[in-house]
């Protein structure tokens, strides 16, 4: 973890509001891991005066790039549009805990919705890397909203999509459920809806795979010194107790079985 | 080179810095971000007597310039500091000023006690301050009378230097500080965060889980070094000034209105290098202004 | 069409809009960047009795997300105001507050009186509040007994209703709010800019004329708001709410935390066109979310 | 006077910190006088959060621009020099109480040193616009550091210019000494030095004839409304009695007489 400089070497639009950022910043970039993310300072002033989280894209070990996809939701992601080729940025990463691919694993698969797919696009690089098969179940409001698509096909992974305009009747799980228990997955990693995420986390119980999910809070610090990214999680896996978790130091990926009954 | 020490009632600082209590370091990693030696002291989070979770989320919005939180001071058990915290404080290689909280005077009394005994701690802190607590903290440091009586009975459990940290309470501040002076604080830790609050105008429902927080950062720098400069004229007790610091320019403000030390709060969260570059800074700029001794701005602001 | 319109003590503002004194207009020049028609009462800069030439400059500094001023309260005679303001301020389509101060429990009864028996005005507001001067405003709103003592007073030389503007004190706002309300005042307008201050990193000498000023802009706003909260919890009467207002979000934060007007102040400074754009922004936003009265959102963060 | 939003046509750096603004803003350039200013939003941000004060430089009213030359010297003017071409920029103005030009005017004198003599290439243009003979006596620190110097020339001005660093016992005023009293002028005005002001008013004293001077404060509305940038001034002629006046409104041009021994 560390505060380091990066150098922006591009930052175009994608599709509706989403943009990608590519950044040279070897010292991050060679460490983070899938489900990790860096705070961003978005410009050197006050306004806006918090860093952002972003969660890993992609990375590019070799060249000591990483890549971050937004979305434009406000202020600072507005400006990060403006963000110009060869200009510094200022970051602070790897921060957090990634996800978890078990050593051996085979079959894993992600359910993403909407720019919540960013995060699982990352482990599905590292998992495709290792030679884990990789299935997606991907979701959006409209299918022109599908995020990732050509970068889960190009790493050969098995896509199931759905768009809430185009049946709304069923969920993205669907799909995953009708595959369960033929399929064997090691693990389920979801992100981007608290529906989806209790799915998963029903499904996990009854056929048993682990499943993770990355959780979203505003923050300050983004490396557990303020204690102000709490969520309400389960303590432990008796689900008796509560507490607070900091979504940036103990997550933000957790299992879903600390999160689904209070947090989703 | 200019000498950058300074001595607050006895704890030997070998520059004016420190950090706000709750901005900096956790879980013992007090060395993230650069070496902790840079520190002229370290003020970790304040710590209760008992388990707290700490207020619920969410407990955070952005200000203007400025953080609104509602932490609400977590606080693990005493065996669990004990047994966690206390071997790495001890390993410190700079001066450690604990800061404490109570509900009441007895809890202040006992974890001041507690602490004093622990013999790791170069000063203890009296969080007067809080915002976010029902019970506690604020209703001391707006109070002379609280306050004094306060004071009174926690000098006697101890002999460490007893910082007392005020909120920036306009009208009782300057009374509060001679209060706590007369009482046998040994040093004034100011400002904390002023109590503050943000709705949410789609919603209309206040932003924060405990409805209340408080404003930090850049946008209270103002009023913190007004009443650094009022209270400095009032009292001759040293003060640790913060509240809004960002750079070498902020430690030489809050030092001309009296500060002999400076602590640096929120920007930690935001620039983890500020203070390592607000030392060399500072350095720099004492060199360049013939200054031998950073002592020699204190008050300066006043001649 | 939503409802806008707000009555204050009796003043029927035709929206909740008015603006802070001492930041709107001038010389008579009230309509330099929009038709003063489009606010709901016009609040022209604070009066005294005599005149006074204000603080000497510097009288401004930028502050993060804020101003820092200490403009003093210049005023003309009295004889000159008549003269030359109030045949201007008669002519004003909207309800005219007028601002008034005194150093002294007399001053502030001859002001009021004389304002009163000009028959112009639609409401007098006490400034118990202005932070840059060394006599009168704040050593009255700081304390529940002056402010309590000057509003009976006050109170008999005139049937108009009477708004007592407060300093952002922590301690005794809600006390000076209460006694305020209990000797006669028909609303209270809240915050005035509290007292702040900067010193030059490079002579180390305070950057105003006077030393110290007072801080206004979006700043203070999580400030206000939550003083605002407060006030809303602890009396009956109207609230007209400010500090650090910039657009219709703010607005509504105001409003949901209880003030039934509210003042746009140093944003007026900076975007002449602030008011125009958020009092179209918020007419959208009732329409959108289907309110019918704009009264509705008075205090509705409190449920 | 009125808020207006501008486009920015160029930004072009001059010469060592010191940036060419050019703007299209019909509504403000047809109307601008010189010695009058605008009030600048630097961005939309509240970092900064004043405006920022630029005299009048150039205006060309048919095309419906103005042009600041602004020094670049913290924050605000930094920020001032990554404004893009095309891109919008918002105004206030026109400002003020610009300079005195006498009906019957044929010959006047401009005395500026360093940026100062930005408001008074606005003044030479209008005079000589209106064939007044305009002399120009420029100051600096060093000679390539004077300002206006082409567009004097273009104007077809006599040129007298003085560099510290050359001859540091003489002022660019003594030029204007040896001139008098044979050169008639029918106003002198002076931007950028206190020392220079002094000079020129104690010969206008001697000789009789209209001297102005271009103050600067620290503004926040620019527009009168605030009283914040009062500097102490003689109240009249007479010079015994003193009071506030505003840069921004019963200024930011003064006759010498009523700054010299208070301000200058
Ligand atoms: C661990 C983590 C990873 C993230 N990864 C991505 C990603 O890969 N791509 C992406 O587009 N977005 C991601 N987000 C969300 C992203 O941080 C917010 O959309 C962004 O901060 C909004 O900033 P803004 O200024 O545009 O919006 P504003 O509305 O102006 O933000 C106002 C405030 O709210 C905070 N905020 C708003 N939304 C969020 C949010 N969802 N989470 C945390 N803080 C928020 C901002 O930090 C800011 O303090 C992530 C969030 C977290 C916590
Ligand atoms: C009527 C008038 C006309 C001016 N014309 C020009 C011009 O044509 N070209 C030019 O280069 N400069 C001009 N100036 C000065 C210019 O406004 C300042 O240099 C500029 O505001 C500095 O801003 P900054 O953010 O870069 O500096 P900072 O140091 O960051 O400014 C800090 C604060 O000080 C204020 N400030 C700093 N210097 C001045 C100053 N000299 N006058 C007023 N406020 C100041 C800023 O507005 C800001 O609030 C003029 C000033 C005035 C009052
Ligand atoms: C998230 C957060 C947590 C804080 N926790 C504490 C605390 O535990 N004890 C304390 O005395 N002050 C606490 N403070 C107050 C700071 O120590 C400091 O007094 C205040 O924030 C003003 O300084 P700043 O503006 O530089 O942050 C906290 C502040 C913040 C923002
Ligand atoms: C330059 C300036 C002058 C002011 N003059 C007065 C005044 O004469 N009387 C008064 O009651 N308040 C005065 N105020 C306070 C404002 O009316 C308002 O209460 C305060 O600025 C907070 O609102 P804001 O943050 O929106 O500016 C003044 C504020 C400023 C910045
Ligand atoms: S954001 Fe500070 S602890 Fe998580
Ligand atoms: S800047 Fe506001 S009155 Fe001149």
């Amino acid at each position: 973890m560390q505060q380091t400089a990066g150098t922006i070497v591009w930052n175009e639009h994608q599709m509706e509001d989403v943009w990608l950022l590519t950044i040279e910043v070897p010292r991050i970039a060679q460490r983070i891991k899938p489900g990790q993310f860096v705070q961003v300072k978005v410009n050197n002033l006050l306004d806006p005066f918090l860093r952002r989280p972003f969660s890993l894209y992609r990375t590019f070990r070799d060249e000591g790039k990483l890549q971050l996809l937004y979305k434009v939701v406000g202020k600072g992601t507005r400006l990060m549009t403006t963000l110009k080729e060869g200009t510094s940025i200022d970051l602070i990463g790897p921060l957090g805990r990634g996800f978890t691919l078990p050593h051996h694993a085979e079959k894993i698969a992600v359910v993403g919705r909407g720019i919540g797919t960013a995060p699982l696009v990352a482990l599905a690089d590292e998992a495709s890397n290792k030679g884990v098969e990789v299935y997606c179940f991907l979701s959006a409001e409209e299918k022109h909203k599908l995020v990732g698509l050509k970068e889960f096909k190009e790493m050969g992974c098995e896509l199931y999509l759905h768009a809430d305009t185009e049946d709304n009747v069923k969920m993205v799980t669907d799909y995953l459920k009708k595959l369960l228990p033929a399929t064997q997955f090691d693990g389920v990693y979801v992100c981007g809806s608290k529906r989806l995420t209790r799915e998963v986390h029903n499904l996990s119980k009854k056929y048993g795979f682990m499943s993770q999910v990355s959780l979203e809070q505003i923050m300050a610090c983004g490396h557990g010194d303020c204690h102000g990214c709490v969520v309400e999680l389960y303590q432990d896996k008796e689900r008796s107790k509560k507490c607070y978790k900091r979504v940036c130091k103990e997550g933000p990926v957790f299992e879903t079985w600390e999160v689904v009954g209070v947090y989703a | 080179m200019p000498n950058l020490c300074v001595n607050i009632a006895g704890i030997k600082m070998k520059n004016p810095f420190t950090v706000g209590s709750g901005t900096f370091g956790n879980d013992g990693e007090f060395e993230k971000f650069f070496p902790i030696e840079l520190l002229g002291a370290l003020t970790p989070k304040t710590i209760r007597s008992y388990e707290w979770p700490g207020n619920p989320p969410p407990r955070l919005a952005e200000a203007a310039a400025g953080l609104l939180s509602s932490v609400g001071i977590p606080s693990k058990s005493w065996e669990r500091f004990v047994k966690e915290d206390v071997p790495v404080l001890k390993k410190i290689p700079i001066p450690v000023i604990q800061s404490v909280i109570g509900r009441t005077e007895e809890e202040y009394v006992e974890i001041v006690k507690k602490c004093s005994d622990l013999g790791v701690f170069a000063g203890i802190e009296l969080n007067l301050s809080c915002p976010n607590l029902k019970q506690g903290g604020l209703s001391f440091g707006s109070d002379p009378q609280a306050s004094e009586s306060l004071i009174k009975k926690v000098r006697k459990q101890t002999k460490l230097p007893l910082i007392a940290k005020l909120p920036p309470d306009y009208s009782n501040i300057v009374n509060v500080a001679k209060a706590v002076e007369s009482a046998g604080a040994d040093a004034i830790a100011m400002i904390n965060a002023p109590r503050a609050m943000a709705i949410d105008y789609k919603t209309r429902k206040p932003v924060l889980g405990n409805k209340v927080g408080a404003l930090s950062g850049p946008a209270i720098k103002p009023i913190a070094v007004y009443l650094v400069w009022e209270v400095y004229k009032a009292v001759s007790i040293p003060i640790i000034g913060m509240g809004g610091i960002v750079d070498f320019r902020d430690v030489i403000e809050f030092m001309s209105a009296g500060a002999r030390a400076v602590a640096f709060g929120t920007i930690n969260f935001i620039d983890t290098q500020a203070i390592p570059r607000a030392l060399k800074d500072l350095e720099n700029y004492l060199i360049e202004n013939n200054i031998d001794d950073v002592n020699e701005i204190v008050g300066c602001a006043h001649c």
